[in-house]
């Protein structure tokens, strides 16, 4: 795709009281942006959960931010700390984008 | 004993008879959240109203102080119990403890109801406790990980803001407000949705926590039968002792029963997600199995039952 | 006729056409649920407070026999229909006929809303008639479909499992023990959210089926003519019927046309998902587009007069 | 002012004081909407109902015409003071200016019950001048904007269409439209919902609503002192040209002050939807900023009393 | 993965009033579907925002399509008068999926 | 980056009646976790569809495991039956994980 320039997706999926100190991190990391989506359910080492619980605690999101490859890096980087104790998965993908300036 | 009998309770086994026999009934988030907006600015609002009337007296002090004492003290032997009895380690049981010596917004409004229906009720004032009682067993819980909660640059000032201005403290405290400043003639303008709405909004929600808490119970993987075994004494231990202490102290039987009912509530919302930022090593999904999966409903069946006729055997003693 | 002009189908008409307009007009899915779990509770709990005061009555059985037999038989005739006039599949024909043999509770409920409106009510136990026929239609319509349900290892058991306790049939059913059993005293003191909101709320949720109705019908890729006619030719032989068949048997009219009104309505929440486990390989949008785009809309408008006009009519002759 | 202190008022305070606090207090997106809806069915149909029972006046045909006009000629200025004084792009300006031009149902609301409240109401079919409101402002806007809105293939059609059936348009006018069907005998079956519940449930939409206006307030990057300024500026002085306008030509009070109202009121819904298709270019952080953020908060609190008072005055002078 | 085949996912952010023009796009440049998810928040460079808005203007959605390169090319070139005015982000990402007949 | 290993992240788009037998199967073929998210609406060969449907038969979700090769494999491989006949979209992408060793 000609008009297209590569760029890092960073997702991140995090459980929902960890929102505002993540999106910190990512912010200070110098992503220009971010995108948040609701996860409904899941289940990993702890057992299922599903979105219909009182409990907010345990809502998971995912957070996406495209970037390039210093600021993913940075990111990444960034979030390493919190990895185990928070349990966060991060994932980085390769993608095209247009308008790559912007990020 | 009838209130086992009433439509709350009776919606209450509906729901966790739903969630065991993998029924595919569900209520949408967005609608267990808005019920639960609704009886809590339903009770903050009566509860001002009912201040407005009855004026501050000394025994709204006196439970005030009840209730912060309790919520500093319960954690302790609960935390002593989980680490000897249930064999969780030092962060486990501190978290845990944090969710016991805390309370439910949920278990203390269908106590209110339950009170109501077999005789005179709790004080409005008792809504304030309630709010009082959310907070201190957390930083209690913390002091009791025995560590600086500074994971992952979280600063305990956070945490503690975090808790204290929580969705369900604001909107009693709020609400609670509101209606001592409207009171009684600005209140019947409004009325009419809080009042004939309130205990059919009531079962509707106690649906939904009776699917949540047998998803919970049925989902868990990190349940014993020690943590079962206390799941279901440290209530106990507690409304009873709650309870006590009120009757001792001289409020009256409803209300003393009322401090019973906060005192063996616990947590399911604030506290979980103030343990998620402050000891996110603390599993989750044993502290809310035990709160939410068998204190809860031990709680709404028959828990609040025992700590009323506890307090009036009291009283009538 | 002056249904037409009741807030409720108007209310239905304004849905469809604000959907027809492409008018940016939606209500949020978690808003729809609600609605229609507080209508199945509140229709539930008046069943069974109704059967609490009437006691079971011969009648109860008699209907329950029909509404059961109704459900079995009444997908052959759709079955074969759809095959001839429809030019379906085996496959296809078998999941239209298991929507046309189940019922719609939403059609339901309207009707006996209508009838309330137009003369002496159904009683209380076409509640239990109701949660009965959601079922068997489902089974004749995957023998129809002549082959094991074993696709993907998704067994007949688990099919089965699916549709009994699928979540409007446990909030039927259970709605109407507890109504069983708290009786009238009980009721009272939920009554009010039940009774008071029950038509407003239908009204709202009727908005609601009007624009997903009319959206289905405008999305659907594959509602031929002769479908179409079907949809409209199948609802009025299995109303009239029903209809009959109570009449002839003894129910009472307003019960028979209940019934009528029952075998006439189609499925579109409960049959969908189990047809979409059990025959993946039909096509969901066909059925969807009958039952959901022609048969409900027909029903609601049209369908419930007549079938209690038929009832009256012959009960008069 | 005693309208400060109605639970509507206090409830929209609460939910800032929430915001600013940076409490977790969130009430989820289904909730509000369902709530939006709720309120704009049941002022349409009141509306209705009433405009039954009084018939078509020339009140009604004055007051339409008036509230035309309004929505066609307050963008002007408001363009050019935002040009001025704002300091904006001139694209900018014409989504300002169309924002201030068009009405927002939930201050209409407020100000019909805050009126009602206070002496005796506005009549029903200011909710037809309501809707006639909403669309003129749009295309003044566009064509102040200079420019064909043809970017991206959108046509001017288009957006015609999407604002003209819009979600609250739809809602109000067909509910309006039902209330004139079906009068006073027919609204009465379903009343309850709508009568009862429509206070308590506007306490909870403002406590929303404050929620949404301090957040959008503090999360803002683009609110200057001008603009914020021009915020407070325009609505007085289309609140007061709108009082004006109705007493001169003859409206009742109650009548000119809810003219009054939706003058001042500006569009948080149907214009910035309409304004993302058509002038993408536009800053809509800005235009939400200043028509959410600032005027909505001051006319639920300071305008709409200060509009009624004006109406009062003219009419006592 | 033997079975698999290459295809390009294209995932879209855009706002929510301009939901019926993006598809419509889509799909005349050929693609077979596509499925759309909700975004909770974000933030860029307008500052932040959340669902829970009443204001529907600004809500987000991430669309979706599996397409072949010359269709997912299309879908792309086609947005491209789009990104700067309506400020679509766009990315672009190779995939392996089965039953790539479909697409 | 350097913190980061390969995994691969299978996506798997489907109607809400299958949840359970996908989710089990994605278990059953040794995943460590997965999160779902909702699909608010999407549009493929039969015709549009919508979330705001009271008939929840036709909800679609986002399943979404990240997995080491051999898992990934396994997931679809035993996916492969169901394809046709539950019209099952199954997308594979590599992506770079931080904590490789969870998954
Ligand atoms: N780099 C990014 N990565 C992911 N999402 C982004 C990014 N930049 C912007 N967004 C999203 O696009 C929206 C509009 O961005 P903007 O036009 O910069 O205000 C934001 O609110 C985010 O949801
Ligand atoms: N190429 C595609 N890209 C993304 N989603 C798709 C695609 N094709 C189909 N879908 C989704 O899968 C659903 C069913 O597709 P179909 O079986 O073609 O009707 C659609 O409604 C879309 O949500
Ligand atoms: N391999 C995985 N792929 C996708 N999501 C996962 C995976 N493992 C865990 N998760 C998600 O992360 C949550 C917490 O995982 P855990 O910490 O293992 O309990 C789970 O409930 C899932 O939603
Ligand atoms: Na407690
Ligand atoms: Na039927
Ligand atoms: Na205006």
């Amino acid at each position: 795709m000609n008009a297209s320039i590569e760029r890092v997706k960073v997702e991140i999926l995090l459980d929902a009281p960890l929102c505002d100190l993540v999106t910190r991190m990512v912010e200070e990391a110098g992503a220009g942006g971010y995108t948040i989506l609701l996860a409904l359910g899941g289940s990993g080492r702890n057992g299922r959960w599903r979105e219909d619980r009182v409990t907010g605690a345990d809502t998971k999101l995912l957070l996406l931010a495209v970037a390039a490859d210093d600021i993913a890096e940075a990111i990444v980087r960034g979030l390493e700390p919190l990895l185990d104790s928070y349990r966060l998965i991060v994932m980085t993908t390769r993608v095209g984008v247009v308008r790559g300036d912007k990020f | 004993m009838t209130t086992l009998l009433s439509p709350m309770v009776l919606f209450f086994g509906l729901g966790a008879l739903a969630a065991f026999a993998r029924s595919g009934l569900t209520i949408p988030e967005a609608v267990g959240k808005a019920m639960a907006i609704y009886l809590m600015v339903a009770i903050g609002l009566k509860g001002g109203v009912a201040v407005a009337a009855e004026g501050f007296t000394p025994d709204l002090a006196l439970a005030a102080v009840l209730g912060l004492t309790l919520s500093v003290v319960l954690p302790l032997p609960a935390f002593w119990l989980v680490r000897r009895v249930g064999q969780q380690s030092a962060i486990d049981a501190a978290a845990i403890a944090a969710h016991y010596g805390s309370v439910s917004v949920v278990t203390f409004v269908a106590g209110i109801e339950i009170l109501k229906l077999a005789g005179p009720p709790a004080s409005g004032s008792m809504i304030a406790v309630l709010a009082l009682m959310e907070t201190p067993a957390i930083v209690v819980g913390l002091l009791l990980a025995r560590r600086a909660t500074k994971a992952g640059g979280i600063t305990a000032g956070r945490i503690l803001h975090e808790t204290l201005f929580n969705g369900s403290v604001v909107l009693l405290v709020g609400s609670f407000l509101i209606g001592l400043a409207v009171g009684k003639e600005g209140y019947t303008q409004i009325a009419p949705v809080f009042e004939a709405g309130f205990r059919g909004i009531l079962c509707l929600f106690l649906l939904d926590m009776g699917l949540i808490a047998a998803r919970r119970l049925s989902e868990t993987r990190s349940l014993t039968l020690q943590l079962t075994g206390l799941a279901l004494a440290i209530p106990i231990m507690n409304g009873l002792v709650g309870t006590l202490l009120g009757a001792m102290t001289g409020l009256g039987t409803p209300d003393a029963a009322a401090l019973g009912i906060l005192a063996a509530s616990a947590s399911y919302i604030a506290v979980p997600a103030a343990m998620r930022m402050a000891l996110p090593e603390a599993n989750s999904g044993t502290s809310l199995a035990m709160s939410l999966g068998v204190t809860f409903p031990f709680n709404v069946t028959f828990g609040i039952p025992l700590y009323i006729w506890f307090a009036r055997s009291i009283a009538g003693s």
